[in-house]
């Protein structure tokens, strides 16, 4: 490879991850070179900047075609673009959580590399949303991870940071390598790793051998994918690391990470088992042969989130929980992979950003504030801040799915897409509508504490701007995309071309 | 040279897995528990190579994605030692069973 | 007529929780002027159209329409999975609104009993009085959906924050009951919404009824969304077994918020049944009608058996809550005209009835602390009026002639004797059973020897004066001149009658 | 008589002014409510004597539309109608007035006459109603009157139990007309009376359904008329003040079972059963409501037990196809009964006490109310040249007539234990000499005599309107143009009459030979077990007591045992069962990263069997 194949890529689809990649440059030397004394919350800002300027180049992409470069192992299709806009507002609000985060032990000397390796983090999300190669999804797949393992034991002397960081990297190393095994596999039949061109040889398999090795194959990949969403069974470690992390990791992890697997998932799935025939020449997709598997999975996510988080005192493990009842809903959606799958899953996944960070930004002040994570502590929060209960409410409303909330239009969405499919997926439905109402009960519970208990001690909250912005931010988002989702379909609608680029 | 057929390799690459997986799963030392998570991944790159000989289309890229699966294995295991270092300091133990307070 | 009226009257409440904002907190009096004032403009819009129907105004007119949002892509899809705001109103829904309006602002005058957090209070008061205009108002399924839901929140709050002892435990029983009965209701819009592609309530009731081949809907699955339906709203109206939840809710809430729940809440369920069950399943209904109509009259009997050994009066009136609404099934089982408006009248005459009933239970309780039927008897001495309106509203319930109940009891059983005589003729226990647990409560409070110190306890005054009148009134006018609810109700009957082929 | 419909909109209007201005004008709302009835008396009088002379007048409007029927609200003035009119205002007027001084002094008395104004309203729209429908509605707010009236004292623990007890067992009566009249509807298509005759005589109605119907409507109207086996309410009813029990309880509202019966008397004749049922009841209760009354020790029970032979009677007489027997008693019954009523009202007004054991030698003290007692007493136990003779007269050959003479034998010694019971009251009361102090009993005023003279002069010459001896001018009135209602006159062989006078003499002397000459010993039946049966009422009350509210009690605890532990349990079964799904998941997760991977593990083992069942691999 020469330069002048090196010039000739249109190296401007990439500008947001170069953005992104120049302030982790930027913030890593910067941090190397300031002095000890000057405040690392400077390199938040920075980052942030880096960020809102990889939105802003991010914009000004939309509407190009599907393009591809570096021999299409990094494409830009409406898919990529839709979903990093999320990773991006994502990770924005994340950061502006992050500036305002404390600790007890104090974050000094590591919060310049707490800001870099969100970035690092990011930028493998971003990296795998756009990937066109088993290799680069891989690879972004494991930048995200890496730089989640040291986020969440960022905090060296706290033991519940070592501790759950240490869960992580385990689970995660096993889970990577199930992933991977799968993928070899895929690899083994196709001889490729590109992904269109794995789509290109599946179609055309006829020997079973094979088909039934893709099936093994299949299973292994989202077994191991599975980790990343917290979905069952791979969903353990997630309490013991949303607890154990700061809280902006766990804000992050349980919406950009989250994020991002799905994306993940749904670039692997449709692409390449999508067009496994199961039995030989155009039969049957096999992942459609595999839907009630799928479905099983999603099934046994819902039901174990949502009636394990009944018993939850911690609210971030409460919150770990009610994630992956989260992650569960939108298995649902690729479950049942209806004409609206890329629709629902954007429109959930954004209204699932904007809600859990905003809970994610109050539970970071109230335990901060309180110095315990117990549910308690919310206790009386009307009292003493009317605002952050009721920004609160709406968040928790929202994660419930009440009429007047983003989080209702996602669900609605879920709904019609898991129904209008022939046959309909009744059962799932019914479960996921079941384990809703279970949901319930610690969501409200959480509600009793803030509106109904009185307050241990009558203190003022402060609120920071960083976080103010940012449960305002969400709680915009929330009730507009509530009373008026057509601005956000629409725009899907009007700039994305029913993502029917994703193919080609 | 006589070719060893490639089922051998996946078998081998199988029981590689399965072998790590096992001592990921039951070993104390959190030491061991990356070593055996090592022997997983090794597996995969036994079968990226072996099927970018003998695969069904055999190419190069399997090779090449073993190489990146190297490094990240490498990675990803110096990162688990680093936390282990620090995790040490806190506790004075390598043993993974006695990190256990995060929990219901 | 003006294009966003019904808009305007459902939404009206809104702007009393602006104002509210603004109010300080610790200014009891007029927040809860404030409060009473907000409810003003509902009701005097729904009495406004309520008279122009009255004198022939067509309310096609007040239909509005607007675009929301779609599912999928609009250029090839058109018109189809697009969700569109729709209110609109027949004169069944309109008679709800205008009992809402009235109910409300009623409501709003007895919630001077409310102790703390006045501020709150009328704002999720304010709230929970859009959700139940809005429910009346949709024509749209998931629009209802929406305002149905919407009533769930603040009714959890109301229950939870100003209730009584175990208030707690009730609404979070309200909620997971009520939760799960809007998730079937979800589960069965969601499916008639992605099986037809609409979810306006005419669009869907035309769609289902051309589907006579069963292409988009299978017999079965039509059954088995009707099933939904009836679960879905029989937790709400509530039907036996799913009855519990209410229960709790009207001995642990404030009577207030009782007012409204039993008043307004509680007929949402038959609403939806005569609406959905009945308008876009008419052909199911038919075959299951028998089952409804045994339902009812275990509801009838179950309730009346269960009041007659209750001890707190509020418990007499739960249960005597559950036992009326086994006319409403009663009459919608018989599956003709008069026991569908029986049905109809049923739904309307109980609301006013619980509502006064509750609201006296307010007024003593407000000044003895107790609703303890042995505890109270011999009311009458002390507060003779109070106790006259008490018996009066008990005579109403048990269906007096003169008064709304006795309409409404006749009708639904005048249906049901022409389709199912043995079934009716045990229902008709129910008349005589709802006569004894009635008195035995009534006349426990208020006969008898008096059982405890009267003095300095004043009788009802004041502003209470006005929802005990106002209530009174108006089910003696309809015990008097039903054609005041017949009338606007013509229409949809033949519409229902036309629907089930009668 | 186009304006008939103003009669019973004079005393609702007393009813609706007493109740909201009444509390403002105490005593004086008396006079409201009497001027208010005068006037509907007096116009109920000029009504009948149009009647006299014109047709039946009947005009309605829609009242309630279902569908395509009308239901129609209206009135009708008929001949038995107009009658009733002229019955029911004037004694309510009677005791309107009588009630002035009755009353007098107590601080509730608007309301009284508030209730009264109510009661007055219903029973006359009661007795205008062309329809079945609208005779229901009246129907049930005549129970309402009765209800608030009886439980007037509603601080007495009794009067609440009595008011409860009449308004659920008349209820229980009510839903039967309910039943049978909604039936009717079906059948016939409306509600009218002379469609539904028009139907019966057209055969559109099924033989069964007819018998069905009439007995249901019959048992409404046993409800109402106290006729056994509903009849416990009635003597209880007694707690109410003593002008509402002559009103009320004697002379209007328990006649309107009777007058339900009549005015429905094509239907019952359409059913020989339906017909029989009605005999057989009414002579039954006849007899047994006056064994009852020979031992009663209190002065209204006798005459409350009294009321509930006396409309036995009518009944068997309707029974036995004597229309006109029986609406002939029910006219002369209302005013010697009411009369009876207010006199002993003068009475307990007088003595305050209603125990007849105490009382005695009232005769010198009580010079008014005395001889109007005496009159009353001789009207009831038949005595030739009074009323109740003639009246009685026609049922006893009606029933011989019409064949049933067992039922006839009965009715004869009911007539004799009639005369018996009621001498005997009379003696108690009114001979021998004091057996308490009555240093201080005084002679109610004259606002409370003239109404029972006006009433004493109608109990002796009401029964000339219908006498085989001077004209059956009533009988002949009322069938008239109405060949259903069979013949004004009956004729029934001579011996009948004679019969009757004897028996009631003999009960006359019997009585008198034991509670006044004393040649028998007062309690002749000592406390013998029939003393006791008949004392405590055949324990009809204790029987209901032990069977049907046991029987309701039962299943009421048996559903609250269903409620708490199946209804309820289900509900925290399958809270705990979620709960404790979460418990035992929450176990797994106790911090051992390794148990995680376990967990996986065999989460991963368990998908593989999924996997391969929902994949189609396991072929």
């Amino acid at each position: 490879m020469d330069l002048e194949t090196l010039l000739s890529f249109k190296w401007g689809i990439m500008t947001p991850e170069f953005i992104i990649l120049g302030a982790i440059t930027l913030l890593s030397l910067l941090d190397l070179f300031m002095p000890k004394t000057v405040n690392r919350k400077l390199l938040g800002w920075l980052g942030l900047a880096g960020i809102l300027g990889a939105l802003v180049s991010l914009v000004t992409l939309i509407g190009n075609g599907p393009e591809s470069i570096l021999f299409d192992t990094f494409r830009l299709d409406s898919f990529a673009i839709a979903f990093k806009l999320l990773l991006l507002i994502g990770a924005a609000l994340v950061f502006l959580i992050a500036t305002s985060y404390e600790t007890k032990e104090g974050l000094d000397e590591y919060r310049g590399e707490f800001y870099y390796l969100f970035l690092a983090a990011l930028l493998g999300a971003m990296m795998m949303s756009s990937s066109g190669d088993l290799i680069t999804l891989f690879i972004g797949l494991e930048l995200l991870s890496i730089s989640s393992y040291i986020l969440v034991g960022i905090r060296k002397k706290n033991r519940q940071s070592n501790e759950s960081a240490m869960k992580y990297v385990i689970n995660g190393g096993i889970s990577t390598s199930f992933t991977l095994f799968g993928m070899s596999y895929v690899y083994g039949l196709t001889g490729t790793t590109n992904l269109l061109d794995m789509a290109r040889h599946v179609v055309m398999l006829t020997d079973s051998q094979h088909i039934y090795l893709l099936g093994l194959a299949f299973f292994m990949i989202f077994i191991g994918l599975s980790f990343k969403l917290a979905t069952a069974p791979f969903h353990m470690w997630a309490p013991d690391v949303y607890q154990g992390a700061a809280t902006p990791v766990t804000a992050f992890l349980s919406v950009v990470s989250k994020t991002a697997g799905f994306i993940l998932i749904v670039r692997i799935l449709m692409v390449i088992f999508y067009n496994i025939p199961s039995e030989g020449l155009g039969t049957m997709p096999l992942l459609l042969k595999l839907q009630d598997y799928l479905a099983f999975l999603a099934a046994a996510t819902m039901i174990i989130g949502n009636v394990i988080a009944l018993r939850q005192k911690n609210i971030k493990r409460l919150f770990a929980y009610s994630s992956i009842a989260q992650a569960g809903y939108l298995l649902v959606v690729v479950t049942s992979m209806s004409a609206f799958l890329f629709d629902t899953l954007w429109f959930y996944l954004g209204a699932y950003l904007f809600m859990n960070l905003g809970a994610f930004a109050i539970i970071q002040l109230v335990t901060q504030k309180a110095g315990s994570e117990d549910i308690s502590e919310f206790a009386g929060l009307y009292r003493k801040a009317p605002f952050l209960a009721i920004a609160m409410a709406v968040f928790i409303l929202s994660l419930a799915g009440i009429p007047g909330t983003a989080g209702f239009i996602g669900k609605l969405n879920i709904f019609m897409g898991a129904l209008v499919t022939e046959p309909s997926h009744y059962v799932l439905v019914s479960i996921m509508i079941a384990t809703t109402v279970v949901s319930y009960f610690y969501y409200f519970g959480v509600m009793v504490q803030m509106f109904f208990r009185p307050a241990v001690e009558q203190v003022k909250f402060k609120l920071p701007a960083g976080l103010g912005v940012v449960i305002g931010i969400c709680l915009f988002a929330t009730i507009l995309f509530g009373v008026a989702p057509n601005i956000a379909l629409d725009f899907l609608q009007t700039n994305f071309n029913q993502f029917s680029d994703f193919f080609q | 040279m006589s070719s060893v057929p490639l089922s051998l390799y996946l078998a081998l690459a199988l029981i590689l897995f399965c072998i790590g997986l096992y001592g990921a799963l039951t070993k104390r030392n959190i030491i061991i528990v990356l070593i055996s998570i090592e022997l997983m991944l090794n597996a995969v790159n036994i079968n990226l190579v072996a099927f970018s000989k003998f695969g069904v289309m055999p190419s190069i890229t399997g090779q090449i994605f073993a190489l990146f699966v190297m490094a990240v294995a490498a990675a990803e295991v110096a990162i688990g030692v680093a936390i282990l270092i620090a995790l040490y300091r806190n506790r004075n133990t390598v043993n993974i069973d006695e990190v256990n307070t995060l929990k219901n | 007529m003006n294009v966003a009226y019904l808009s305007i009257l459902v939404f009206s409440p809104l702007l009393g929780i602006l104002a509210l904002l603004l109010v300080p907190k610790a200014n009891e009096s007029l927040i809860k002027i404030v409060g009473l004032l907000a409810t003003l403009p509902a009701l005097l819009m729904s009495l406004v159209v309520f008279f122009q129907y009255r004198t022939g105004a067509s309310l096609a007119s007040f239909t509005e329409e607007y675009k929301w949002f779609q599912f999928g892509d609009p250029s090839t899809l058109g018109d189809l999975f697009s969700i569109k705001y729709e209110l609109g109103i027949d004169g069944f829904s309109l008679v709800m609104l205008v009992l809402t309006a009235i109910l409300s602002t009623l409501a709003a005058i007895a919630s001077i009993y409310i102790k703390k957090e006045w501020k709150g209070y009328f704002m999720l008061f304010l709230l929970l009085e859009i959700g139940m205009l809005g429910v009346f108002a949709a024509e749209n399924l998931i629009l209802f959906f929406i305002f149905f839901e919407i009533t769930l929140i603040p009714t959890f709050f109301l229950i939870g924050k100003w209730g009584y002892f175990e208030k707690e435990k009730a609404a979070f029983s309200f909620l997971i009951y009520n939760g799960l009965g809007s998730a079937v209701l979800l589960i069965v819009i969601m499916v008639l919404f992605a099986r037809t592609g609409t979810s306006n309530i005419e669009g869907l009731t035309a769609i289902i009824a051309s589907d006579s081949q069963h292409l988009l809907l299978s017999a079965g699955a039509k059954m088995g969304l009707l099933v939904a339906l009836l679960i879905a709203f029989g937790v709400k109206l509530p039907i036996f077994p799913l009855h519990s939840w209410m229960v709790r809710v009207h001995v642990q809430a404030s009577p207030s918020v009782v007012m409204l729940h039993a008043g307004i809440l509680l007929k949402i369920g038959a609403y939806g049944i005569i609406r959905f069950g009945m308008g876009i399943f008419p052909d199911q209904f038919q075959e299951i009608a028998v089952v409804i109509a045994v339902l009812g009259v275990v509801n009838l009997l179950y309730g009346a058996f269960l009041a007659l050994v209750q001890i707190d009066f509020k418990m007499v009136l739960a249960y005597s809550s559950i036992s009326h609404m086994g006319i409403v099934l009663i009459g919608l089982g018989a599956l003709n005209e008069a026991g569908i408006q029986g049905a109809i009248f049923q739904v309307v005459s109980h609301g006013l009835i619980a509502a006064l009933l509750f609201f006296l239970v307010g007024v003593f309780y407000e000044r003895l602390q107790t609703s303890n039927i042995p505890n109270l008897g011999g009311m009458a001495k002390g507060m003779p009026i109070t106790a006259g309106f008490l018996l009066a509203g008990a005579m109403a319930s048990l269906g007096m002639p003169g008064m709304s109940g006795f309409v409404s009891e006749f009708m639904a059983f005048l249906g049901l004797f022409k389709e199912m005589p043995i079934l009716a003729a045990v229902g008709a226990l129910g008349i005589i059973l709802t006569a004894v647990y009635l008195l035995r409560a009534v006349l426990g409070i208020t006969y008898g020897k008096t059982q405890r110190d009267f003095a300095g306890i004043t009788d009802i005054r004041r502003a209470e004066w006005i929802p005990a009148l106002v209530l009174m009134g108006i089910i003696v006018l309809i015990g008097v001149y039903p054609s005041v609810l017949t009338e606007p109700l013509t229409s949809t009957l033949e519409t229902i009658m036309l629907g089930i082929g009668g | 008589m186009e304006n008939a419909w103003i009669i019973p909109l004079f005393p609702l209007l007393s009813f609706l002014f007493l109740i909201f201005f009444g509390k403002r004008l105490k005593d004086a709302s008396a006079y409201i409510g009497i001027l208010l009835s005068l006037a509907s008396f007096v116009y109920s009088l000029l009504v009948l004597f149009e009647r006299f002379t014109s047709p039946t007048h009947k005009a309605e409007s829609v009242w309630l539309t279902i569908g395509d029927v009308q239901l129609t609200a209206g009135f009708e003035v008929n001949q038995l109608n107009a009658l009733m009119l002229v019955i029911v205002s004037l004694v309510s007027f009677l005791v309107h007035t009588y009630s002035k001084g009755y009353m007098h002094g107590d601080e509730r008395i608007h309301v009284y006459y508030a209730y009264l104004g109510l009661f007055t309203f219903a029973m006359l729209g009661l007795v205008l109603s062309p329809n079945l429908l609208q005779t229901y509605i009246f129907w049930e707010l005549v129970g309402l009157g009765s209800f608030l009236l009886i439980g007037f004292y509603f601080y007495k623990d009794e009067a609440k139990r009595a008011a409860k007890k009449a308004f659920i067992m008349t209820r229980i009566g009510d839903v039967g007309l309910l039943i049978g009249m909604i039936l009717l509807f079906w059948q016939a298509g409306s509600f009218e009376y002379d469609e539904i005759f028009a139907a019966v005589e057209a055969g559109a109605i099924s033989s069964t359904m007819i018998t069905l119907t009439a007995i249901l409507i019959f048992i409404g109207a046993m409800g109402k008329s106290g006729q056994f086996p509903l009849h416990t309410w009635l003597p209880d009813a007694m707690e109410g003040p003593t002008p509402v029990s002559a009103l009320i309880h004697a002379a209007t509202m328990v006649a309107a079972g009777v007058y339900l019966v009549a005015s429905l008397f094509p239907l019952f004749t359409a059913s020989e059963t339906a017909l029989m049922t009605v005999a057989i009841v009414g002579a039954f209760t006849a007899i047994f409501a006056a064994s009852i009354g020979l031992v009663q020790k209190d002065i209204k029970r006798v005459l409350a037990f009294s009321t509930v032979s006396q409309l036995g009677y009518m009944m068997l007489a309707l029974g036995s196809a004597g229309y006109v027997a029986g609406v002939f008693h029910l006219m002369t019954h209302a005013f010697f009964k009411a009369l009876l009523f207010l006199a002993a009202g003068s009475v307990i007004h007088a003595v305050h006490t209603q125990d007849i054991e105490k009382m005695g030698g009232l005769w010198k003290k009580l010079r008014v109310t005395g001889p109007l007692f005496l009159i009353g007493t001789l009207a009831i136990s038949g005595v030739p040249l009074f009323s109740g003779f003639f009246s009685k007269d026609e049922i006893l050959i009606a029933a011989w007539a019409h064949g049933n003479t067992v039922l006839f034998w009965l009715a004869v010694v009911a007539a004799f234990f009639t005369a018996f019971y009621m001498f005997r009251l009379f003696f108690m009361v009114f001979a021998g000499e004091s057996r308490t102090d009555m240093k201080h009993v005084k002679e109610s005023p004259s606002v409370m005599t003239i109404p029972m003279v006006v009433l004493a002069v109608l109990a002796v010459v009401a029964g000339y309107v219908n006498t085989p001896w001077f004209g059956t001018f009533l009988g002949d009135w009322l069938t008239d143009g109405n060949p259903a209602l069979g013949h004004g006159h009956i004729e029934g062989p001579a011996w009948i009459m004679i019969v009757a006078t004897i028996v009631s003499l003999l009960g006359i002397f019997l009585a008198w030979l034991i509670y006044s000459k004393r040649s028998l010993a007062r309690d002749w039946l000592g406390a013998s077990t029939l003393y006791n049966v008949l004392y405590n009422k055949y324990y009809i009350d204790e029987l209901y007591e032990v069977t049907i509210l046991k029987v309701t009690k039962g299943i009421s605890v048996l559903l609250r045992f269903i409620e708490t532990f199946l209804v309820e349990g289900i509900v925290k079964g399958v809270a705990g069962a979620v709960s404790g799904l979460g418990h035992v998941g929450s176990k797994f997760q106790n911090g051992q990263i390794q148990r995680y991977g376990t967990v996986a593990f065999i989460g991963v083992a368990i998908l593989i069997v999924v996997f391969t069942v929902t994949g189609g691999y396991l072929k």
